[in-house]
């Protein structure tokens, strides 16, 4: 993990507007769509750890796991209700099935999950029901993994350059950042005698992360708004924590407070990812040559002959 | 690097009514917008708010030239941009008599000459509409005219058409809370009627018709404005295999698109819809595998 | 004109499309310019020079239409020996009179012939006596103006044809005479006066040439850039000349179009709510000069051209008045007309009402607070009224100007020391009416009424026929002589419920009803005997057959291009005036391409696609007999019928109050002595002399820049039907003036701004917008640099602001008191000054650059 | 598509009445349609059938609607008192009546049968200045009254 600077591209020349945006800023609400990101990650990956605490006998960490789902999917509801401009529509949302529309793919998971991880989560506490639980936690699990990072797709699938250009890389990052948060929850919460596969979740995650913002970057110009200004603090701040509670995880995972701590810090990482993700986008979209230098070389390659590969990168 | 097929998400498709399901539907309406006529009187966005009720939205001088609108918008759907740029040419040595059209469209005049572009920027009404795309809830729909409006009995205004459209054209309007673009007058389509815009623009900068039709108008002023010696004109979104499938709603400029605020190679997101699905199933399968292997250690 | 003509601009986009040149002049590049194949910069004020250039490449060149020149224009007249030129007396012409600042034409004139025929000697006389009993005192001037405006039109009477040279040789002959007088016109001179460069004005020279002639013709059109000037008639007066001599007039594709401000402003003048002319550019009845009817028609009945009729159309206005009371042995209640003796225009009234002789006013429809020059004078003569009726759409500041208007704020006036009594009254707009209006190419079209008005509103028409109603009743007992007029007057109009007369009978009434009630047809049907009444001669025909012609809609595509079943246009539905000229002396088109009117031998009459403006059956070859009078002596190669002369005037003998040729003046506050003549502005110009219009000192380092006001295609004149609407306020929002980047970096102003502009009237405050469409002026050596102001703003509105009209002196053009809108000002970073120190700020300019404390006795009292 | 989108028309279908008007900004004479339903203008747009402006409008021609049915138009007559700080209510009929009193008044005061010798049978007290939107015939019987009232200075917009 190196903290070098990036050698940035020097202040491309490009023609625009009276420097105003070609894009509109996406008018998703802070902190209600980030917050969405986050707990879509969370709840995604603890329905995974959830069914595998069930399978190798950790109730504790079942627990956990089973109410972080159950949590977290409920609180992406509220988030994502809320940041509607008509929240009394949001039955809306399941209108249509539209493959090309991850927002429409997305609620036709999150309905679900929800009502599974619910279920789960209830009749583990309550007792009621114990195996039609098991059976709903499973299917939860299921679809912990889409739901955990869909929400890739979602921001990918527009045209704010940051955002669009990295759709091969957002996705691992968000994965890689649901499992930190559900791992690092349950490191928390969790003794830590239950809690290895929770270690070994955000370890994983906190790699799959890593490697994938680390590609994002090397994208040029497009990638600028990850590395600079307020989103680029947050990524860094995130790289930063997640290296952090990576090491901490490796040399004390053992110990109960050691634990706990880097599961916070896991936590704060995979938060402070999603914020500068989000923001990351609304900077490319707020700046003109994120638009138009990207898409004049591509012109320029077009009519060069350069014509074989249609998307940068 | 797999190109997604070409299919009736992305490329050529020439009768997008049909492809969105209407069995016989009239032919494909559009705009035509020849900006070397246009005389920035704005006559366009007074009557596109006139007929759709849209609200004023702020008194404010931008001193963007003449453009005090300064973007389209829920509540701006028609947008006048003004560009002054002045001519580097030299001072004219002679030019006898006027040839037709100098050199480039701007009338030259003494020393350092300027050129003042103005052009009314709408809705694309694209082939390839990704806001349309992406729309989770139906409510924008592509018309039998080939159009595409947001319908208002069915927004919810989750935005996401918003950062979808490549040319920043859709918005919510905040204190409404849906989203609002132009509809082409889809209430008047329906009555054979021409869209209030073009039927008040006094020069016919903005030109309504079926898109076959108007693509053959344009290319013949085209043709005539470079016989004329104006080649800066060029066509925009004229083309059924640029990265939107063509524009229904397309324009003659006469400088690069950016410096009217329009992006060079606009492309639908949707074209990119299949690679953005595998590596979102990759990236899943590698959280499951996280899982796994996170259980398969020895029992701690 | 695409500024503020856009729907018309089409036209002009259609022409460039089949190839014309379009050539827009103007001081700053706007958005006509933008669709221009040429723009020419040019300084506000110096449009004679420039044209004057024009006139000189022309008759340089030999470049005129020559056979046109030589047939319909009165290029071959021999003019008077007496008659000195501007070339003689460096600047003025013969007949000036310094004390009086008029001009006595008499030296204008033609030769007189050796041997005159009685009628020419009597005439000769008639003319001689007026001019003298005129006088120098303001009678004789009254009488200029309206004899000047009163040829609205038609051309003053002549008293002979005098003496021709049709090989233009003669050294006299108005040719030569046109000749030496714009010789001093050079393109170096155009270059120092105008700021434009040899090239261009060459450029535009040999455009306007190659584009006119038999196969080819080019039109004029403008604005208040050339009316709003102390040389603005004249201004006018050259682009006829240049388009007398290119063979331009009469004929399609050709003229002079004024492109009017307003919806019916034709209508206005044509229907003249104005002081010095009654409907039918009929003169107001002068003390002196009229003291009977037939003095009152002397002037033109007898003569040759349609205005030989003159006594049928003005015996059929007092008809229309005043019905059966009007006899043949009152003469047609002639005497209760009342009488002119001088200016009483608008400025005139305004400074009256300072000095308290005026203490009623009606503003109907009309914001002179913002709208008029020198907006602190208007207010001022508001405050000193008894009572002052509005009648408007919106709340405008010539109704609030005791509440809140400028003066309030910088404490010159108190609003509990205002006595005017102030009636508002909402008055219809146009859809809550039917009624008429006279567009731009005098066409009449009705609008039909589609709702009722709502609340208190009512129309001018209801208003003013209630009021008229009242007064009558309040004053049906009278037996004093002075209310007959009003006892007498036929005012029994059919009125609905809410008491709104039938517009329709009204339009019946000026088209005008024969001995049997019924409607006439043509103004060649009125009668001098009193048979006939008619509201306004030259409206005659627009309910002909009992149908209101204004009303007919029928589509352009159902009819040919002249498209003459729409509306109506005056006179006799014609649409393009002296088109007898569009055909060759012998009556064939002048080319196949240009074919509009000619005659067809066969059937004897002259034929075309327009209603041709000439006597139907009078041959091309037709000459009259001596002595004939009106329609009469009109020769068949005479294609200006209202002339005496019947030939388009290069050389106005009379009619005109500064001069029989166009002349450059430097407007009243110029940046520059006058390159062309020692004589500085237009010795004839009527001034103001009041408290509240002093005028900056020409050529001051303290007022060293030049300012202009204009308007913006998204407003209306001074905004009252444009800032009080959301749609257009949003466009154009604020209050700005417009500098080049030169100016901005010699006086620190930054774009987007404030800057505070100054001149001895007062100072306002307006956003910057530097840009490079308006352009640093190099003439000569010295560099001027121009600031535009648009005029639309004002304390009211959805966005208040100041009004660049405060900045405007009141100097007027002689011939028909319309103010020179350029002035000269200086500029400043940072917004103005408020309340009193507004008032000492500008006190401290008039100091520094010397300005008296009243301007001087202006030449007219 | 919703039921909505299915079933929707223009409103202008189901006006009353569709009146023919003209444009009562500038000079260039734009014909305009004003749609009407139920006593109020729904729509103003251009009429194609003219020939001056084949069915074109300018933005302020387009702005019309917005003229007639403005909420700021003033639809009571206001009054000011001489001195007064406020404007007060009054009726319309009230109104006329006062200003034809006034008009009388004024007019007899400032009366000229003879100025400088020579008969005027004129008043200067009162003044007029019009604009020039005004109607032919509004503008014919403002003359018409005006001069048998004989005040003579009256003026409008085309001078100024």
């Amino acid at each position: 993990m190196s903290f070098r600077e990036r050698a940035m591209v020097p202040e491309p020349e490009f023609e625009s507007y009276y420097g105003r945006p070609i894009l509109k800023q996406p008018t998703w609400k802070t902190p209600d769509v980030p917050l969405y990101l986050f707990l879509g990650g969370l709840a995604g990956a603890s329905a995974v750890l959830a069914e595998g605490a069930a399978l190798t006998g950790r109730p504790a960490l079942e627990k956990v796991a089973r109410l972080a789902a159950a949590g977290g999917a409920a609180g992406g509801t509220v988030a994502l209700v809320h940041d509607l401009g008509r929240p009394e529509r949001f039955l809306n949302m399941l209108r249509v099935i539209k493959p090309t529309s991850p927002l429409s793919v997305g609620s036709f998971i999150l309905a679900p999950f929800g009502a599974l991880a619910g279920a789960a989560a209830a009749s583990q506490v309550t007792g009621v029901l114990p195996r039609l639980g098991r059976l709903a936690g499973a299917g939860a699990a299921a679809l912990g993994p889409p739901l955990a990072t869909y929400t890739a797709a979602l921001v990918a699938n527009t045209a704010v350059p940051a955002w669009h250009e990295a759709h091969r890389e957002l996705p691992f990052v968000f994965a890689g950042s649901g499992a930190q948060a559900a791992g690092g929850l349950a490191m928390m919460l969790v003794p830590t005698d239950q809690a290895g596969p929770a270690r070994r979740m955000a370890l994983g995650g906190a790699a799959v992360e890593i490697l994938a913002a680390e590609g994002i970057l090397k994208k040029g110009l497009v990638a600028e708004p990850y590395d600079q200004g307020r989103p680029g603090k947050l990524m860094k701040v995130a790289r930063f924590a997640t290296a952090a509670a990576a090491a901490a995880t490796v040399v004390g995972g053992r110990s109960r407070v050691l634990s706990a701590l880097a599961g916070a810090t896991y936590l704060t990482a995979s938060l402070a990812t999603r914020f500068g993700v989000f923001e990351a986008g609304l900077e490319s979209a707020r700046d003109p040559k994120y638009v138009v230098v990207p898409q004049k070389e591509r012109l320029a390659r077009k009519q060069t002959g350069g014509a074989a590969a249609h998307t940068a990168g | 690097m797999s190109t997604p097929v070409e299919s009736s998400l992305w490329g050529r498709l020439d009768d997008p009514a049909a492809d969105a399901g209407y069995a016989d539907h009239p032919k494909r309406k559009g705009f035509f917008t020849d900006t070397s006529v246009c005389i920035g009187c704005k006559a366009c966005e007074v009557a596109c708010k006139e007929w759709n009720q849209v609200p004023d939205d702020g008194f404010l001088l931008t001193g963007m030239s003449y453009d005090n609108s300064q973007q389209l918008g829920a509540s701006t759907w028609r947008h006048v941009a003004f560009v002054e740029k002045p001519i580097d040419v030299p001072a004219p040595v002679d030019l006898g008599m006027p040839t037709i059209g100098s050199e480039d469209q701007g009338a030259v005049s003494g020393d350092a000459g300027v050129r003042w572009l103005m052009s009314s920027d709408v809705c694309k009404h694209c082939t390839h509409a990704a806001c349309l795309d992406v729309c989770p809830t139906g409510a924008l729909f592509r018309t039998e005219f080939g159009t595409v409006v947001v319908q208002p009995d069915v927004c919810n205004g989750c935005g996401y058409c918003v950062p979808a459209c490549p040319y920043g054209v859709i918005d919510l309007r905040k204190e409404d809370g849906r989203a609002f673009k132009c509809t082409l007058c889809y209430d008047r389509l329906k009555d054979d009627q021409t869209p209030a815009c073009a039927q008040a623009c006094p020069t016919e900068s903005i030109q309504f018709g079926d898109l076959d039709e108007l693509h053959e108008r344009a290319d013949r002023r085209l043709a005539e404005l470079h016989e004329k010696g104006v080649d800066v004109a060029r066509l925009y979104g004229r083309d059924p295999e640029d990265g939107v499938g063509g524009d229904g709603a397309f324009f003659l400029l006469l400088d690069e698109p950016e410096v009217y605020g329009l992006p060079p190679d606009p492309v639908v997101t949707t074209r990119d819809i299949g690679s953005i699905w595998k590596h979102v199933g990759a990236a899943a399968g590698a959280l499951v595998a996280v899982g796994v292997a996170s259980f398969l250690g020895r029992r701690r | 004109m695409a500024e503020a003509h856009p729907v018309g601009f089409q036209w002009v986009v259609e022409a460039k499309r089949r190839g014309a040149t379009i050539i827009h002049v103007d001081p700053r590049f706007t958005r006509t310019s933008a669709l221009a194949d040429v723009h020419v910069p040019i300084r506000a004020g110096s449009d004679i020079a420039f044209l004057g250039g024009l006139v000189n490449h022309v008759l340089s060149n030999d470049a005129d239409f020559r056979e046109y020149v030589v047939a319909y224009t009165n290029a071959a007249n021999i003019v008077d020996s007496d008659f000195q030129d501007t070339e003689d007396l460096d600047g003025l012409f013969s007949g000036y009179d310094p004390e009086s600042g008029h001009y006595d034409p008499t030296t204008w004139r033609y030769e007189p012939p050796e041997d005159p025929t009685s009628d020419e000697q009597e005439l000769q006389q008639e003319l001689e006596h007026e001019e003298h009993e005129g006088g120098s005192d303001g009678h004789a001037q009254a009488h200029l103006a309206a004899q000047s405006e009163a040829r609205g039109s038609g051309g003053a009477a002549v008293p002979w044809k005098g003496r021709r040279d049709e090989t233009l040789q003669h050294p006299r002959c108005v040719y030569q005479i046109l000749k030496r007088h714009f010789s001093r016109y050079t393109p170096e001179m155009v270059q120092e006066v105008c700021g434009i460069s040899p090239e261009q004005l060459r450029q535009v020279a040999e455009s306007l040439v190659a584009n006119s002639g038999r196969e080819r013709t080019a039109a004029f059109c403008y604005a208040v850039g050339w009316t709003q000037h102390t040389t603005g008639a004249q201004m006018i007066r050259t682009a006829s000349i240049l388009q007398l001599l290119l063979g331009n007039i009469g004929r399609p594709g050709g003229g002079i179009m004024a492109l009017r401000g307003h919806a019916s402003i034709q209508g206005s003048t044509d229907i003249p709510t104005l002081f010095n002319i009654l409907p039918g550019y009929l003169p107001m009845r002068h003390a002196d000069q009229h003291q009977s009817l037939d003095q009152w028609l002397a002037d033109d009945e007898g003569k040759a051209g349609f205005w030989g009729e003159s006594r049928s159309y003005a015996v059929s206005l007092l008809k229309s008045y005043w019905g059966d009371a009007a006899t043949p042995d009152n003469d047609f209640c002639f005497d209760y007309l009342p009488r002119v003796t001088g200016d009483h225009s608008s400025y005139t009234t305004v400074k009256a009402q300072i000095e308290g002789r005026c203490k009623g006013y009606f503003l109907v429809g009309e914001n002179p607070a913002v709208g008029s020059a020198n907006g602190k004078m208007q207010r001022l003569g508001l405050a000193n009224l008894d009572w002052l009726v509005v009648r408007d759409l919106q709340m405008i500041e010539s109704a609030t100007f005791w509440k809140d208007g400028p003066e309030i704020e910088t404490g010159e006036l108190v609003t509990e020391e205002i006595g005017t009594e102030v009636f508002f009254l909402p008055a219809a707009s146009h859809v809550e009416k039917a009624g008429s209006f006279t567009q731009t190419q005098r066409m009449l079209q009705w609008r039909d009424k589609a709702v009722e008005p709502p609340g208190d509103a009512r129309s001018e028409l209801q208003f003013y026929f209630q009021l008229g109603k009242r007064i009558r009743q309040k004053l049906a007992g009278s037996t004093d002589e002075m209310d007959r007029p009003l006892l007498d007057l036929t005012w029994d109009y059919p009125a609905d419920e809410l008491g709104d007369p039938e517009p329709e009978t009204v339009l019946r009434e000026i088209n005008g009803t024969g001995p049997d009630g019924a409607a006439l047809s043509a103004y060649t049907e009125l009668k001098a005997d009193g048979s006939t009444a008619c509201g306004c001669w030259i409206y005659c025909g627009v309910y002909a057959d009992e149908t209101n012609m204004a009303r007919r809609r029928k589509p352009h595509w159902e009819q040919n291009q002249v498209a003459p079943e729409w509306g109506w246009v005056w006179p006799a539905n014609r649409r393009i005036l002296y088109n007898r000229a569009s055909a060759a002396p012998d009556g064939s088109p002048w080319s196949e391409r240009k074919r509009y009117i000619w005659w067809d031998a066969d059937e004897g009459k002259w034929t075309g696609d327009d209603v041709p403006d000439f006597i139907p059956d009078r041959s091309p070859d037709y000459v009259p007999e001596d002595g004939a009078k009106g329609p009469a002596a009109i020769r068949g190669t005479d294609p200006f019928i209202m002339q005496t002369d019947g030939k388009g005037w290069l050389f106005a003998t009379v009619g005109l109050a500064d001069g029989p040729m166009p002349t450059h003046y430097e407007p009243p506050e110029s940046p520059l002595p006058n390159p062309l003549y020692q004589q500085q502005n237009n010795p004839t110009r009527r001034s103001l002399a009041t408290a509240s219009n002093p005028l900056n000192p020409s050529y001051t380092e303290v007022f060293p820049y030049v300012f202009t006001t204009y308007r913006l295609t998204e407003h209306h004149t001074a905004g009252g039907m444009s800032r009080t609407l959301p749609y257009l306020t949003e466009l154009q929002p604020e209050p700005f003036c417009e500098v080049s980047p030169r100016l901005a970096a010699e006086r620190g102003l930054e774009h987007l701004g404030w800057a505070t502009i100054v001149t001895s009237r007062t100072a306002i405050e307006a956003r910057v917008l530097v840009t490079d469409r308006v352009r640093s002026l190099r003439l000569g050596d010295r560099t001027i640099e121009q600031i535009g102001l648009p005029y639309h703003w004002g304390p009211n509105g959805l966005v208040p602001g100041d009004s660049p009209n405060d900045l405007v002196n009141v100097t007027m053009d002689p011939n028909v008191y319309i103010q020179d809108k350029v002035g000269t000002c200086d500029i400043r970073p940072g917004r103005r000054p408020r309340g009193s120190a507004l008032t000492a700020y500008v006190e401290e300019y008039r100091r520094r650059a010397g300005v008296e404390e009243t301007t001087t006795e202006g030449t007219q009292g | 598509m919703s039921r909505r989108s299915d079933t929707l028309e223009p409103r202008t279908v189901e006006a009353d009445k569709v009146v023919d008007s003209v444009c009562p900004y500038c000079a260039v004479g734009c014909a305009q349609k004003v749609f009407v339903k139920d006593g109020k203008v729904t729509q103003i747009e251009g009429n194609p059938a003219s020939p001056i402006s084949r069915g074109r409008l300018c933005p302020k021609g387009s702005a019309s609607k917005q003229l007639v049915t403005s909420p700021t138009r003033v639809t009571k007559v206001r009054y000011r008192r001489p001195y007064a700080t406020e404007w007060e209510d009054l009726d319309l009929e009230t109104a006329v009546d006062m200003i034809a009193d006034r008009v009388i008044k004024t007019r007899r005061q400032f009366w000229q049968e003879e100025t400088d010798g020579k008969r005027t049978r004129r008043t200067l007290g009162i003044a007029s200045l019009g604009g020039a939107t005004l109607d032919n015939e509004e503008n014919y019987l403002m003359k018409k009254l005006y001069t048998a009232m004989g005040a003579i200075q009256i003026e409008n917009q085309a001078r100024i």
